[in-house]
């Protein structure tokens, strides 16, 4: 495939499971800076998109470009390096570190065995560890065991790990589910505040909240895009009216 | 194979076919109790070798009794069914005191089990003594069957593997067409689901278990016709029990009876042509080679995770 | 800073409770015990020292990285041998072994009609190559085993089994040839290292310390180690392997280096053993004291490195004792040991006494106490929250933040599943 | 036993044996040997006991082998004191497990030697446990009586071997079976370590030499496999004269099981084997084994008085079931050797011991006599014995005496 311009450029993705295909030659484009919400009923493919960008999944067939780079041959850990982070469904946080130690071990530093063997917290780790724990609103919580954190702070934990590598290209997963609406509305500042500088996916079901956010909307069904757009033209689409309706 | 006859040949590859459909139903026997509570349940027993001895040492007992009656011809159908319960019993009660409390760390049941099977032994040999003893098998049971006068075809084999057909149907037929069944594959998928529908997890989770060591039970029966009984017979039997089941996908049992076969066929024309014990050595070889490779074993159930 | 200060504040050290932990162990095993047995028993508790090599190696495997070897026995035996190649043939010289078919090579040979040194046995003939092997060869053999299995993710259960048939494989192997091992006997009548005699008084209480001191590098690396980020990062992997590698890290090469370190560890455990013995066989290879080896380290406290120390030492003095009092009943007591000590103290010795220390106030300040082992019985995989690491960071923290506020948070009180609970009310 | 040179026993096993062995060396009184005079060494020997440690497998896989070697030396002690004990001075065990592991084996041994100070020690079965423990007795200038026939190669001042080394029960046998039964062909088997191993390879060179047969298979099982499909039908390929065999422990029991079970029943083959005795019938079996050879320097069946006096005293002591096997009763001659060698050296000095008991002849033993010899292991007679499904074997042969050659010339 031809390079492009976008960040993330989606082809012709395809993966099936025995014969089921979970996601069906689906093609997307983000770009720069862009906030994409990804919809779509249960089992429509969105946590697979995610998964097979990220390499959690390994797609059948199709191109994922990320700065023109093809993503689908590299392992995990590539993908993250050259600048995707990932937010999982649930807060996926190491629950016997402190929210300190939480957003030091995400530090894009010492990431091989003798880096981290000889790893020494400088004061550019401090500063960073700092920074973001203000933007995710736990300055406060730096020494706490991050068990102790109620659900939606975790989810701000893992979304602030994230944010410690800097990645280009955001990916999270109902960052929301089981927030309060305050803490929801500090959430939509808080993606607002982030995208500023980098490109975000969001799987959301809640469309007050995906109001708030999405610049774009992509609206998943089997497998296959639906529809796309800004949100006011995704809403009006006749095809999502009826499987939302009919579903 | 030079010097030898058309007819001999012929022969040994009849016998040698025979002896690798043994050695299957040997090891499914052994494995089936195994892949039900690793498989299933995730439990590591290492005590499933000694769940056998209990087996082996009732039919040992009962041979005896049968033999001051009088009554050896086929005491062993009661052997067997005694020795079901009891192993089943003991599994039972040892569920109760111990495994219960372990379900969330199967590691430690490896540990906890590994202890279990140290005190089973030293009770195997406080009672029964530190020898080797034996079964009399009844008369119908020694020897060998013979469709032409070259070939033979061990009767305790055949008798192993009857037995072995049947407990695998009955451990089919209890998994996938009993409620019981429906309920422990239910517990075992999402025990959270199961509970709050109405089964009582608990109990499903000892009755599993104990099916097990009741399977296990017969398992050592049998081999009293073709192999020996002291207390501490049953780390014979333990590894190959676990290549078996890992070999063939933990959560499968149909898998199971896979790797049973591949595993005794591979074995068994490797000992034929090689030495016995490098044939040993290169089947636990190409297993763990395979394992490596498929981590999941064969017949591993697909998940989208 | 006064020394006792620099050292309480070391983060490799594990703070006052580290530093105490360590001198006490150190008298203990410098001076306590050589004071107070004869050689005989000393040179048996070297014996066991040198398991307390495995174990050390466990816990950083095992009860920090959740992963469960059950082949350390390989490591363990391959590592003796090595050193047992050496010493067989240096008392296989021609003169005491003038009466043989072919003089010159070792007994064993001979017995199995074998008229030339193999190629392979021809290094050993150097101490320093032996040296290297020790180290080298286990862990070349762990880098093999750990890549094959780590890159395609193999992991919790099926490792452990894997492991395990390596081990009886590998033990199958070296009794079937005989000629060149040794075969079930293994390598016996060891007598001396360049000259010295490794059986006198003297040379056991100088292999002794020895085996202390490189328990003791054992144990400083470990540490050392254990505070790293690569500490953290291996609690993080046993806890959540998908997160750490969607944080960028290529998670089975931090499982590889630690499998490899745990197998140079067990192997100089090894290697001491032979020297302290005076011969291996492959009894230690094999499945059952691998299996051993990982209970010494869960009855010490799979997550405490001194804990395995002091596991290892009770495990096998008990079964010194018992069979030597006891000898028809001591499997009984073996046994029992091991359930009861997964059943009710997962966190073997070392949660026993966290336990106490924590309810006399000893050495600790209640709120890092809050962070201490949790085991538990509420985990998902064999799981004991850890001990070390996170007190020596927060240790740490405390030099390096201010922020000790929120740390007093009053629920904290309680260790275990008490504090878990009240977690979940918090939640 | 026409070798005896006594008559009248008195009714009674123990009595017998007292007053047998009184009659030799006659009774000694403590007093007589001021404990300085006999004990230069500082072995733990008192004015009234001596020690003495038994070190064997009560625990683990060799459990089951060890146990009758453990019955009968104890017997044997209990006799000796029940008649007076050794110089005056009744023996105290000290019994240590070796739990069926070689390292175990040396650190009970150095701790019966060091600690204990044990005069002498009854001990040992595998030829392991035996290798693992031998450097401590050659360190600690210990005494170790071994029971275990076994494959030879080995001679230490320090051990007396009192069951047989591997040509005293491989060449006559050999010669035996193929004289008798007109044997050409024959196929070794055995399990996997050097007992069998070298065993096999003795077997095979006096066959291709000296019986100018053929050896057409040779098969070594892992210790502890149970399945023998395939090795049978090699051998129904091969058809062989004899099947040699030398298969230990649990594989024992399975072999036999499926040997018959597919179709090779005594009728049918000629077995002679080198590694079962009573014991290992138990485990397989009489019906198994009816009518297959055993090779070995004792059976329980021997109708010498000696031994129907010694098998009624160890069924008397260990109740009615028990058997007697060959490593048993070579279990039960070392206390009594020992017995022998003190008092001929008038010491218990353990180099003084050493030295006397060479050239001893024991006239008691239940095999009949027995002389140590200067290589300190025993000249002894071997024995055919055919089993019946009672699980005794019927002595169809018995050798004249043979040398012990634990170098054989030619055979390594």
């Amino acid at each position: 495939m031809s390079n492009t311009d976008f960040v993330l450029a989606v082809e012709d993705l395809t993966v099936s499971f025995d014969g089921f295909k979970a996601v069906d030659s689906l093609t997307m484009y983000i770009d720069k800076n862009e906030l994409r919400v990804l919809v779509g009923p249960n089992g429509a493919g969105k946590t697979t998109v995610l998964d097979l960008i990220c390499g959690k999944t390994k797609s059948t067939a199709g191109s994922i470009k990320f700065n023109n780079t093809e993503l689908t041959k590299l392992s995990e850990h590539e993908i993250v390096r050259s600048g995707v982070g990932r937010k999982f469904q649930n807060p996926s946080i190491y629950e016997n570190l402190t929210v300190y130690q939480n957003l030091e071990v995400s530090y894009p530093k010492g990431r091989g065995v003798f880096g981290s063997l000889t790893f020494k917290r400088t004061q550019e780790v401090e500063d960073r560890v700092r920074k973001v724990a203000a933007d995710i609103m736990l300055t406060e919580f730096l020494d706490m065991e991050s068990a102790l954190l109620s659900h939606g702070q975790k989810q701000w934990l893992e979304i602030g790990m994230l944010l410690m590598q800097e990645p280009e290209l955001l990916m999270l997963d109902e960052p929301v589910a089981g927030m309060s609406a305050k803490e929801r509305d500090q959430t939509a500042d808080l993606l607002n505040r982030i995208c500023q500088n980098r490109s975000v996916i969001v799987i959301e079901h809640d469309m007050e909240f995906v109001k708030k956010i999405a610049h774009k909307v992509t609206v998943l069904h089997q497998g296959k895009i639906l529809a796309e757009g800004p949100m006011e033209k995704v809403q009006a689409d006749e095809k999502v009216i009826e499987v939302y309706l009919g579903h | 194979m030079f010097g030898y006859s058309m007819a001999d040949i012929g022969n040994i590859v009849v016998m040698q076919g025979f002896s690798g459909l043994s050695m299957f139903t040997v090891l499914l026997l052994m494995a089936l109790g195994l892949a039900i509570i690793f498989g299933q349940m995730g439990v590591i027993n290492m005590a499933h070798g000694e769940f056998m001895t209990i087996g082996a040492y009732t039919t040992v007992l009962i041979s005896k009794v049968a033999a001051s009656y009088g009554f050896t011809d086929y005491y062993f159908v009661f052997a067997i069914a005694i020795a079901f319960l009891l192993a089943f019993a003991v599994g039972y009660f040892v569920e109760f005191i111990m495994i219960r409390h372990l379900y969330k760390r199967p590691l430690d049941t490896l540990l906890a089990t590994w202890g279990l099977s140290l005190v089973m032994q030293q009770i195997f040999r406080s009672s029964f003594g530190a020898k080797e003893v034996s079964a009399e098998l009844p008369e119908w049971m020694l020897g060998s069957f013979k469709p032409t006068p070259d070939i033979d075809i061990p009767i305790n084999g055949v008798f192993v593997m009857v037995l072995a057909a049947l407990v695998t149907f009955g451990v089919y037929m209890f998994m996938y067409k009993s409620r019981w069944g429906l309920r422990v594959r239910a517990t075992v998928q999402n025990r959270t689901m199961a509970g709050a529908v109405g089964i009582n997890t608990a109990k499903v989770d000892r009755v599993t278990f104990a099916l097990g060591c009741g399977i296990a039970g017969i398992a050592g029966a049998a081999f009293t016709t073709i192999a020996s009984t002291g207390p501490t017979t049953g780390t014979l039997y333990i590894v190959d029990s676990f290549m078996v089941v890992v070999f063939g996908g933990a959560a499968s049992i149909v898998g199971t009876i896979a790797s049973a076969f591949g595993i005794a066929q591979a074995q068994s024309i490797l000992q034929f042509f090689m030495t016995s014990s490098m044939g040993k050595v290169s089947t636990l070889l190409v297993i763990v080679t395979i394992l490596m490779m498929k981590p999941e074993g064969l017949f591993a159930s697909k998940l989208r995770k | 800073m006064t020394l006792w200060e620099k050292m309480k504040a070391s983060p490799v050290l594990g703070g006052k409770e580290g530093v105490i932990g360590l001198a006490v162990l150190a008298a203990v095993i410098f001076v306590i015990l050589p004071l107070s047995v004869d050689i005989f028993r000393l040179n048996l508790i070297g014996k066991y020292l040198t398991y307390a090599f495995v174990a050390v190696g466990l816990v950083m495997l095992w009860g920090h990285g959740g992963i469960l070897s059950l082949g350390q026995g390989i490591f363990f035996g391959l590592g003796g041998y090595a050193m047992a190649m050496f010493l067989k043939l240096e008392a296989s010289d021609p003169e005491s072994t003038k009466i043989q078919s072919t003089p010159g090579i070792p007994d064993f040979m001979d017995w199995n009609q074998l008229t030339a040194l193999p190629w392979f046995w021809e290094p050993f003939k150097s101490l320093p190559f032996t040296l290297i092997a020790v180290l080298t060869i286990p862990a070349l053999f762990a880098y093999i085993i750990g890549y094959a299995m780590f890159k395609r993710r193999v992991g919790g259960v099926y490792f452990s089994i894997i492991t395990q048939a390596i081990a009886l494989i590998l033990s199958i192997l070296i009794v079937g040839q005989q000629g060149y091992t040794g075969g079930v006997n293994g390598m016996t009548d060891l007598r001396t290292m360049l000259g010295w005699d490794i059986r006198s008084d003297s040379a056991k209480y100088i292999l002794y310390f020895v085996n202390g001191l490189l328990l003791f590098g054992a144990i400083f690396l470990s540490k050392y180690i254990m505070s790293s980020k690569f500490g953290m990062l291996l609690l993080a992997m046993r806890d959540k392997e998908e997160r750490v590698r969607f944080s960028g890290y290529d998670v089975s090469n931090f499982k590889i280096f630690i499998f490899c370190l745990a197998a140079m560890m067990s192997a100089v455990g090894g290697a001491m053993f032979t020297l302290q013995v005076g011969f291996m066989s492959p009894s230690f290879v094999g499945i059952v004291p691998s299996i051993e080896m990982v209970i010494f380290c869960a009855v010490g406290g799979r997550a405490s490195l001194i804990g395995a120390v002091y596991g290892t030492l009770l495990v096998n003095y008990g079964k010194t004792v018992f069979s030597e009092t006891y000898p028809e009943l001591w499997l009984f007591l073996m046994g029992g040991l091991f359930i009861s000590v997964v059943m009710f103290f997962p966190n073997g010795l070392a949660g026993i006494w966290d336990k106490l220390a924590t309810k006399y106030g000893w050495f600790k300040d209640k709120a890092e106490v809050a962070k201490k082992p949790e085991v538990s019985t509420s985990g998902v995989e064999a799981q004991v929250v850890l001990t070390e690491t996170t007190e020596t960071m927060l240790a740490a923290d405390s030099t390096n933040t201010a922020t000790k506020a929120p740390r007093k948070r009053a629920s904290k009180k309680d260790t275990g599943l008490e504090s878990s609970k009240m977690r979940g009310a918090e939640a | 036993m026409s070798t005896s040179n006594r008559r009248g026993f008195m009714k009674g096993a123990l009595v017998g044996a007292m007053m047998a062995a009184g009659l030799i060396s006659g009774h000694a009184f403590a007093a007589d040997y001021p404990t300085a005079k006999v004990n230069t060494t500082g072995l733990a020997v008192t004015d009234s006991t001596v020690k003495v440690g038994i070190l064997h497998s009560a625990t683990g896989t060799m459990a089951i082998s060890e146990t009758g070697s453990i019955q009968a030396e104890k017997l044997a002690i209990e006799q000796i004191n029940a008649m007076g004990g050794i110089l005056g001075r009744k023996i105290e065990i000290i019994q240590e497990d070796g739990a069926s592991d070689w390292p175990t084996f040396a650190e009970k041994a150095k701790k019966l030697l060091e600690k204990d100070k044990v005069a002498a020690v009854m001990g040992c079965w595998t030829s392991a446990s035996r290798k693992a423990a031998l450097p401590v007795f050659e360190k600690d200038n210990g005494l170790l009586f071994y029971p275990t026939f076994y494959e030879g190669l080995e001679q230490s001042k320090n051990v007396f071997y009192t069951g047989q080394e591997a040509t005293q029960q491989i060449l006559a046998g050999l010669d035996w079976i193929a004289k008798e039964k007109k044997a050409k062909t024959f196929y070794l088997i055995g399990s996997d370590y050097i007992w069998p191993r070298t065993s096999m390879k003795i077997a095979r060179k006096h066959i291709e030499q000296h019986l100018h047969g053929t050896v057409v298979g040779e098969e070594y099982i892992a210790l502890g496999d149970t399945q023998f499909g395939s090795v049978i039908n090699k051998i129904k390929l091969k058809k062989p004269d004899v099947i040699y065999a030398a298969v230990v422990g649990g594989s024992n029991v399975a072999w036999f099981k499926q040997l018959n079970a597919a179709g090779l029943n005594s009728s049918k083959q000629t077995m002679l084997t080198i590694s079962v005795t009573e014991d290992e019938v138990l485990g397989i079996g009489g019906e198994n084994l009816a009518g297959f050879y055993s090779a070995m320097k004792y059976f329980q069946s021997q109708d010498n008085p000696e031994n129907k006096k010694f098998v009624e005293a160890f069924k008397k002591r260990w109740g009615k079931d028990a058997v007697i096997g060959d490593v048993t009763q070579a279990a039960y001659l070392g206390p009594w050797l020992y017995k022998a060698a003190v008092e001929r050296a008038g010491s218990f000095d353990v180099d003084k011991v050493q030295a006397a008991l060479p050239g001893y002849t024991f006239k008691d033993a239940p095999e009949g006599p027995v002389t140590v010899e200067a290589n300190h292991h025993l000249t002894t007679k071997l024995r055919i014995g055919q089993w019946g499904k009672d699980g005794q074997a019927k002595v169809v042969y018995t050798s004249d005496y043979i040398k012990p050659d634990p170098f054989p010339k030619g055979y390594q």
